[in-house]
């Protein structure tokens, strides 16, 4: 079966005014092909795919045809549409587990469509659900959890399953690897292609255009409702529009390698004004969530970019030479040049200068200093062990990149670091002290050395806050004594500092009133304005599209290079690890399998988990 | 801010609410400066009709009903106002404090949130009626103590979901005290059910008020709404009724209807979220 | 300990207490048996009659007596009466659940479908008139409507009769029996629902409101499934658990909450019990009462939270 | 499911709104034109036998249909019952009782001297307390239908609360029961009266009596009778459930309209403010009598009841009862007079007018009840007029309104300082003058004044009751009224009009009987009625 989009205009009737979501796009999906639909979150994207299927929300008006087939979705009435919905065309939808029901098992959801549209009984609907879902690696036990009991990826195939179970002609993906690990991600992809195989259209909505360029045969750029451009998906990297190579140039790849430059400079404290992405507006249509970028057409992301850092780095005459670009420098370290030394223990007193055997040091602070340290620390929730006793040792300055597949022990192995958990056994020491000691005598005080940046941004704010509050609180518990010019000046410095704008209007803004980048970016101003030494970022930018997710990285690491600060990120995006790490820890159910410099781990790996791990993320 | 006004103003949820509040706080008022007669005079022919004298008859006693319903708006809102207030007040602290500490007190909390509910309320007011000196402040706080679970148990069951937020843990983390906690996150974030607490409230406190009334366990000189229904329900089978029966029901309609509509507008207007609605 | 069943434990100290209480509470009340039948009566007893009198009527249980009388099922003797309590409460238990039950239930399925159906139609005019209905019916009170109704049905229509459970001794069985049954039921019922089921209704399509934004439900539209399963079957199941907690709310005023009704259509029931037992002092059938419906309201709440683990599997253990 | 679910509904609510229509009517008519119902607000009164009915006259009527006594009153005074006739003995202080040969229990058995015998004793070993068997010494058969009661000193009041109230029980079966209060079983429920117990159901609160076809007055014309609970008598009346109901005095006219017969009381029921005399400064008869002055009984008639009711008489009789005093002193609406009785007790006004003694306050607590002339409670507004009134004299009034049995408790125990109550009894015999005054005989009663300091009143109240010669008893009966009147232990207040509305169709008349039945209960269901 063919399907044909010609000339597909959507509006959408507000209040006062229309909000044009898709402008004359024509797009053919073939059998046999893969069709990728790329475009930042509010291009459209998910408009298309949801009027493929006839489910626009009333407000919506509709012009143009959509044929599935013979028939004409756009000049069906509710019924004849509905005949069509499932069998003619099926979609994976985007939100993973939220699109499905909480209260049913997956077998029942997955089942529904042949009872109710086929009219099987229910034994053997069930019997065929298992089979379909056993085709995508899902187990009889499996099958028969809710929702909230299956990882990311098992929910995936779950959808996918239910979305095959009618064997429709289309199947629509949208976004289906958001949020999943590498081996997830080409095992679905792979799964598609075989789909293809069997004479299926696929469209492919994606704002992942690794996978897009990986599985695609065909790929539709879009833009603010229009497509930008047509080509086929091997020649992404080779595209024409700028559009197309703005958004590919933001998407980590395993293709480019981290850059080691980015030295202070005055670019740091440059503000930005008027900042596109706190232009977007949510509107809710009857319950219906569509974002559309009220930005003026000639702002390309591109132009938005943060600035880059300028390139500054002559040395100081005094002081060690190495101090503008150490993270660790201290105003001695570029006052008075260090002598030999020998390596010592931080916090000992200084020993006479010695010429001896001993190991020697050039450095004031007698070298990197390990700024966490976990020894034998180990974690259990109920009979789960979700770590077992791990060491792992930090140094101020670097940026260290815990990666492993879902369920690996990172997240837990992080807030351990945080603190924001107790480790059941071992101890977690921060700049020599005993975290847990330290906690109790100065809760404040170790807050405010630690920031934590979640994987939710959207969720980590109080939407009530306006953004003046939420950058401010932290100063607001641990220092209630600073006045409120002082607190302001801090603010404004933060929101700077993360290029965010600091007009009055922007911050009398609510989260709900900006997009995602802009709140995890509201996050990083909430945790740096604590004057942090340690910055924990779990998964900071799963929620985010390429190009926000460049911005807030490429934030993460000239902060980091700026403010010595040390990182510890958790990802699953080895991509991306190896864009901005120092060090690499790889982790697998719950051990700390390999950790080293991020280049050696990268290129010979030593355990099997990181090997597999590289190969997957190669092949994406 | 201007802009955030005038939308909230067009809300006709809040017109309509906050119009009917004003009305009845406004008759309650100023009501007794219009108000024609004394509402204790029992001076007037008893179980007249309507006259250009009375303007909806006169009752039993014969005293002056409009006169009475002006007087007896103003004490049911006071009555009401104060049950609910207070009832709202215990309920939030024991749900907020159930759900937040968990464990032992959120199962003492809980479990004597059962009992109070299972205790019938007629045998608990009969019997602090006998302790204690029944006047209608004293029957007010008793009714908010009898009502406060209802209230804990809703707000409690949304605090648990709140509770997991990571907008709250992650306040923890930078260090937050519970009192922050309480005060900056879950207190604004439930605003909504307060409202709608509050306005149920009210009405169990009017409602129970008119339903001791009518079992004869209520001061029967007091000049309340529930105490008119229930003296003009006696005389169901006689011509003055609907002058009689239906003007403090409807007043006592437009007071819920009021207190609903303002909870639901409100409720937008603490929900950033739901103000472009 | 098992954690889990933790809060088993807290219901069964719960009901302990209720024991407790249902016991002391009772003698608390000012007055007794005979102050109180016999103080107002035509008999005039003098001090040496009330002395012999109250030896007659046996003295106050004490507790421990009363405790051992609940596990061995003899819950005492009504001073009124001289019948066991058991069997009074017996008699009066079915009607009180056959009025409250089929009013709740009634309340809960219309309210519940009415509120699905405007949230489903929100903005419409239909929704619109609903909540406002709605909204209005909640601000009379039970004593109001049930007298208007009365008023109306069966005194100037006379369609229902004016009250009680059936016709009194008119040997009826089979199916005019039921007929004679319902048609007594019909305006005290219709009073409760008519008060129980506004709130439903608020309550149904405020949640539904929320829910209608669900991906879950898209994916349910997407799937072709008829309307009517979107609805209810993935929409509606979800919006039921607040529901459902109002409804173990309400029960708590099982018994004062039906006396009202029980009072003006003189429809027998524990309320009208209590009521009469508080007013003679009856207390072993105060006692009895009060524990009776303590406990019940103890087990269907407990019963609810059983249920919310099952209507809601990401509850899990949390009772 | 849910379409299922919607159908379902449908069905029932179309099942509902046939219901409506239906069988509205159908289900009374038949052919029950011998079925008389009689509904109440309460319904349960306990079961009817003398030991497990309750105590107030709504369960002895209940228990009057089963069980008959020796004498019995109707609209003309005492009339045969059991016993066809009966005489005086002054000599030996007897009364002898020639009972009707035809008189059977319900079991067949006959009924004879024995049994009375029996009963007397029964009732001195286990008392039954609407009759006073004090003075009674004994009961003697003297054949087999002539039974002699010997007494120990003159009793007044015997013919009427003896003779009049003491049902006979049949000794075949209570000489057997050793605990009466326990005994409930169907042979306890049998007796010598027009109608048989059948079924109490006390959750609904009926009651069911056949008619006793071997009754020794001839058979009843009402073959069942039915007593059920109504909520609203009035719709209960016209819509068919009900024949005999009390009515409020409202509902007259409407009842009337749609051809009902309205009867209504003798005053035999008053409405008394209770003072608690062993309490400053109610224990000055001079303050008491200021209450009386300052209290406007008509204007309480008027505003509180529209004027449906009487002025009570001071002297606690009713005035239709036949020793009623005329010259019983009165205490006229006089705020002058109750200010001056004030002030000449110490108490001087403040400057709005309310009075100080001792730098003290003239305060007082009011507590308001809500009993009724039927034996059910209704708020009514007497506490709010009387509050007015004393205000009015300068007597601060603070209106306090509890559940009943709490102000009962209350009164009884002396913790208050007025009260509002109100009893029957006063249009029957002057027994009850003893038993609303004396403290002694009255220590039970809420509704007694329990007032001896006066030893003249005590005196004469002790002597009324051995008075056997009527004009005797009658002088000492009508000082005992101006003593009342003169000492106010407690003010009476009103007699509130007693109205009942039966279905005359139903071929009955219903009668209130003059001075109550039996120890005058304010009731029309009087068994006459029903006999043919």
């Amino acid at each position: 079966m063919k399907t044909e989009i010609k000339q597909l205009t959507v509006t959408y009737r507000e209040d006062d005014h229309r909000l044009l979501a898709l402008d004359r796009v024509d797009l053919q999906l073939l059998p046999g092909r893969i069709t990728a639909l790329v475009g930042e979150s509010g291009s459209g994207k998910t408009t298309l795919g949801k009027a493929l299927l006839g489910l626009l929300p009333p407000a919506a008006t509709v012009d143009g045809q959509i044929l599935l087939g013979e028939d004409d979705l756009t000049a069906l009435d509710e019924t004849a549409r509905n005949q069509l919905r499932w069998r003619r065309a099926a979609v994976v939808p985007q939100n993973g587990a939220a699109a499905l029901n909480p209260a049913y098992r997956l077998l029942d959801q997955v089942a529904e469509p042949l009872r109710r549209q086929r009219g099987v009984k229910r034994r053997e609907a069930e019997e065929r659900a298992l089979a379909g879902l056993a085709e995508l690696g899902l187990d009889r036990d499996q099958a028969r959890r809710y929702p909230h009991e299956l990882s990311g990826g098992q929910v995936q195939r779950g959808l996918l399953a239910m979305a095959l179970i009618l064997d429709p002609p289309l199947l629509i993906l949208d976004e289906p690897t958001a949020a999943l690990d590498c081996l997830s991600k080409n095992h679905l992809a792979q799964l598609f292609r075989r789909l293809a195989a069997q004479q299926k259209s696929l469209l492919l909505i994606t704002h992942d255009l690794a996978l897009a360029r990986q599985t695609a045969d065909q790929a539709a750029v879009i833009y603010l409702g229009r497509i930008m451009e047509y080509l086929p998906a091997g020649q992404l990297d080779r595209a024409r529009h700028p559009y197309t190579v703005a958004l590919y140039r933001s998407f980590p790849g395993m293709d480019a390698v981290r850059d080691l430059g980015g030295i202070r400079g005055d670019a740091f404290y440059r503000l930005l004004h008027a900042h596109p992405a706190v232009n977007v507006q949510q509107h809710r249509t009857c319950g219906h969530d569509h974002q559309h970028l009220v930005t003026p057409a000639s702002n390309h992301p591109e132009e938005h970019a943060p600035p880059g850092a300028d390139e500054d780095g002559h040395a100081p005459a005094a002081g060690c030479l190495f101090a503008p670009r150490c993270t660790q420098a201290e105003d001695a370290c570029r006052r008075e040049a260090p002598a030999l030394n020998r390596l010592r223990e931080p916090d000992a007193p200084q020993p006479d200068i010695d010429q001896g055997h001993e190991h020697q040091i050039r450095c004031r602070r007698g070298g990197i200093i390990d700024l966490l340290c976990c020894r034998k620390t180990s974690k259990s929730y109920g009979p789960v062990t979700a770590l077992h006793p791990v060491d792992l040792e930090l140094r101020a300055g670097e940026v260290c990149c815990l990666v492993g597949e879902s369920g690996s022990g990172k997240t837990t192995l992080a807030m351990l670091a945080a603190g924001a958990l107790e480790p059941d056994r071992g101890r977690v020491s921060f700049a020599g002290r005993d975290l847990a000691d330290w906690r109790r005598r100065d809760p404040l005080g170790l807050a405010a050395r630690i920031g934590i940046i979640h994987q939710q941004p959207a969720e980590a704010v109080s939407h009530r806050f306006t953004v003046f509050e939420i950058v401010a609180e932290p100063l607001r518990i641990q220092r209630p004594d600073l006045d409120a010019a002082a607190l302001e000046q801090r603010v404004l410095t933060s929101l700077a500092e993360v290029r965010l704008a600091t007009q009055p209007e922007f911050l009398r803004r609510y989260p709900h009133q900006l997009n995602l980048g802009a709140i995890q970016r509201l996050c990083l101003a909430r945790a740096l304005i604590q004057q942090p030494q340690l910055l924990v970022a779990d998964e900071p930018t799963s929620a985010l599209d390429p190009s926000v997710q460049a911005k807030v990285l490429k934030l993460l690491l000239e902060l980091q290079i700026e403010k010595g600060l040390t990182l510890l990120l958790v990802t699953h995006d080895l991509g991306l690890a190896r864009k901005i790490a120092d060090r690499l820890a790889v982790m697998e159910a719950g051990r700390l399998v390999e950790s080293g410099p991020a280049a050696r781990v990268l290129s010979r790996p030593a355990h099997s988990c990181t090997a597999r791990l590289i190969a997957a993320a190669t092949t994406t | 801010m201007p802009s955030e006004f005038n939308r909230i103003r067009r809300d006709p949820w809040l017109t309509v609410g906050l119009l009917l509040l004003l009305l009845l706080a406004g008759l309650s008022l100023l009501g007794p400066l219009l108000t024609p007669h004394d509402p204790h005079d029992m001076s007037f022919m008893p179980l007249s009709t309507p006259s250009a004298q009375h303007w909806l008859g006169v009752n039993d006693g014969g005293m002056d009903i409009y006169s009475e319903l002006v007087h007896s708006l103003r004490n049911t809102l006071w009555f009401g106002l104060l049950a609910g207030v207070c009832g709202l007040l215990l309920g939030a602290t024991g749900g907020l404090a159930a759900a937040w500490y968990g464990g032992w007190l959120d199962q003492l909390l809980m479990r004597l949130a059962d009992i109070i509910l299972a205790l019938p309320a007629i045998l608990v007011l009969i019997l602090l009626a006998a302790f204690f000196r029944p006047d209608p402040a004293w029957l007010a706080l008793t009714l908010a103590a009898l009502a406060w679970p209802n209230s804990a148990k809703v707000i409690r069951a949304q605090a648990l979901g709140l509770k997991n937020q990571l907008h709250l843990q992650a306040a923890r983390r930078m260090g937050a005290s519970v009192g922050y906690l309480l005060r900056r996150h879950l207190l604004p974030e439930l605003f909504p059910l307060y409202l709608v607490a509050l306005a149920a409230k009210i009405r169990m406190a009017v409602f129970m008020e008119a339903t001791l009334a009518f079992l004869g366990l209520f001061d029967p000189a007091r000049k309340s709404l529930g105490m008119m229904i229930s003296y003009a329900l006696k005389y169901y089978y006689l011509e003055i009724w609907p002058y009689w029966l239906l003007p403090p029901i409807i007043c006592l309609t437009l007071l819920i209807m009021g207190a609903t509509f303002l909870a639901v507008s409100l409720e937008k207007f603490f929900d950033p979220r739901l103000r472009e609605l | 300990m098992n954690t889990r069943h933790q809060p088993l434990y807290a219901y069964l100290l719960a009901a302990l207490v209720m024991v407790g209480l249902s016991y002391g509470l009772p003698l608390l009340l000012p007055g007794d048996y005979i102050e109180a039948v016999y103080g107002s009566s035509q008999v005039v007893l003098d001090a040496e009659q009330e002395a012999q009198l109250r030896q007659e009527l046996g003295g106050r249980k004490g507790f421990a007596a009363h405790l051992w009388g609940l596990v061995t099922l003899d819950w005492g003797h009504s001073l009124a009466l001289q019948t066991p309590v058991s069997r009074l409460v017996l008699e009066a238990l079915p009607w009180t659940l056959l009025l409250l039950g089929t009013a709740h239930l009634l309340a809960l399925v219309l309210g519940f479908i009415a509120g699905v159906e405007a949230a489903w139609r929100r903005g419409g005019r239909l929704e619109k008139a609903g909540v406002g209905g709605a909204t209005m019916l909640q601000g009379v009170p039970e004593i109001g409507s049930g007298v208007l109704l009365l008023l109306l049905f069966a005194y100037h229509l006379g369609w229902f009769p004016a009250g009680g459970a059936t016709t009194a001794y008119a040997e009826l069985s089979g199916g005019p029996w039921l007929l004679d049954v319902l048609h007594h039921l019909a305006l005290p019922l219709l009073t409760l629902v008519l008060a129980y089921l506004p709130g439903n209704f608020l309550l149904t399509r405020a949640g539904m409101v929320m829910i209608l934004g669900s991906p879950y439900l898209e994916t349910a539209r997407a799937k072709g499934l008829p309307p009517l399963r979107v609805r209810y079957v993935h929409a509606a199941r979800n919006a039921l658990l607040p529901v459902l907690t109002r409804f173990g709310l309400r029960l708590a005023f099982m018994i004062t909450g039906a006396l009202v009704v029980e009072t003006i259509f003189a429809y027998p029931g524990l309320g009208t019990l209590l009521f009469t037992a508080i007013g003679s002092r009856d207390l072993p059938v105060i006692q009895a009462v009060v524990l009776l419906a303590a406990l019940l309201m103890l087990l269907i709440n407990l019963g609810l939270a059983l249920l919310h683990r099952r209507l809601d599997p990401r509850i899990g253990h949390a009772l | 499911m849910s379409s299922a679910l919607l159908r379902n509904l449908t069905i029932v609510s179309v099942f509902l709104l046939l219901l409506g229509g239906g069988p509205a009517t159908t289900s009374y008519a038949g052919n029950e034109t011998r079925t008389l119902k009689i509904a109440d607000g309460r319904g349960d009164w306990g079961y009817p036998n003398p030991f497990l009915h309750y105590p107030r006259g709504v369960g002895y009527i209940r228990m009057s249909w089963v069980f008959d006594t020796l004498v019995w009153k109707d609209e003309s005074g005492f009339i045969p019952a059991l016993a066809q006739e009966w005489s005086y003995d002054p000599e030996h202080l007897a009364f002898t009782f020639k009972l009707n040969p035809k008189a059977r229990w319900h079991d067949g058995e006959p009924l004879t001297a024995a049994d009375v015998v029996f009963t007397v004793a029964y009732f001195q070993k286990h008392p039954y307390h609407w009759v006073m068997l004090d003075h009674v010494k004994e009961a003697k058969a003297i054949d087999r239908h002539t039974v002699t009661i010997f007494l120990t000193r003159p009793y007044a009041p015997f013919i009427s609360n003896i003779g009049g109230i003491m049902p006979i029980l049949p000794r075949h079966i209570w000489q057997e029961v050793s605990d009466p209060r326990n005994f409930n079983e169907p042979s306890a429920f049998i007796g010598s009266g027009p109608y048989v117990f059948k079924n109490f159901d006390q959750a609904r609160g009926s009651y069911l009596y056949e008619a006793f076809a071997d009754y020794y007055q001839g058979r009843p014309t009402a073959e069942r009778l039915i007593y059920l609970r109504a909520g609203q008598p009035l719709v209960a009346l016209t819509g068919g459930q009900a024949d005999l109901a009390n009515i409020r005095p409202e509902m007259a006219a409407q009842l009337r309209q749609r051809g009902f017969e309205i009867i209504s009381d003798q005053r035999g029921w008053n409405k008394k403010l209770m003072i608690n005399h062993r309490r400053a400064p109610f224990n000055e008869r001079k303050f008491r009598q200021a209450l009386a002055h300052a209290i406007d009984r008509r204007e309480i008639i008027d505003r509180a009841h529209r004027g449906f009711g009487a002025p009570a008489s001071y002297g606690l009789l009713s005035v239709d009862h036949p020793m009623y005093n005329p010259d019983t002193p009165d205490y006229p609406t006089d705020q002058a007079k109750a200010r001056q009785l004030l002030e000449h007790l110490g108490y001087r006004a403040d400057a709005q007018g309310y009075y100080h003694r001792d730098g003290r306050p003239l305060k007082v607590e009011l507590l308001a009840s809500t009993i009724t002339a039927a034996g059910e409670t209704a708020a009514d507004r007497d506490g709010e007029v009387i509050r007015r009134q004393l205000n009015a004299v300068g007597i601060r009034v603070e209106l306090v309104n509890l559940e009943q049995a709490t102000t009962d408790s209350r009164v009884r125990n002396w913790q208050f300082d007025l009260a509002l109550s109100g009893h029957g009894g006063i249009g029957g015999d002057p027994l009850i003058l003893v038993e609303m005054i004396s403290g002694e005989v009255g220590a039970g009663s809420v509704n007694s004044a329990r007032f001896d300091d006066n030893p003249e009143l005590a005196r004469l109240l002790r002597e009324q009751m051995t008075a056997m010669d009527p004009d005797e008893r009658r002088r000492l009966v009508h000082r005992i009224q101006e003593l009342h009147a003169l000492e106010v232990p407690a003010i009476p207040l009103y007699y509130p009009d007693s109205l009942a509305a039966y279905q005359p169709a139903k071929g009955v008349r219903w009668f209130f009987t003059p001075g109550g039945i039996g120890k005058g209960v304010p009731i029309p269901q009087n068994k006459v009625s029903l006999l043919p």
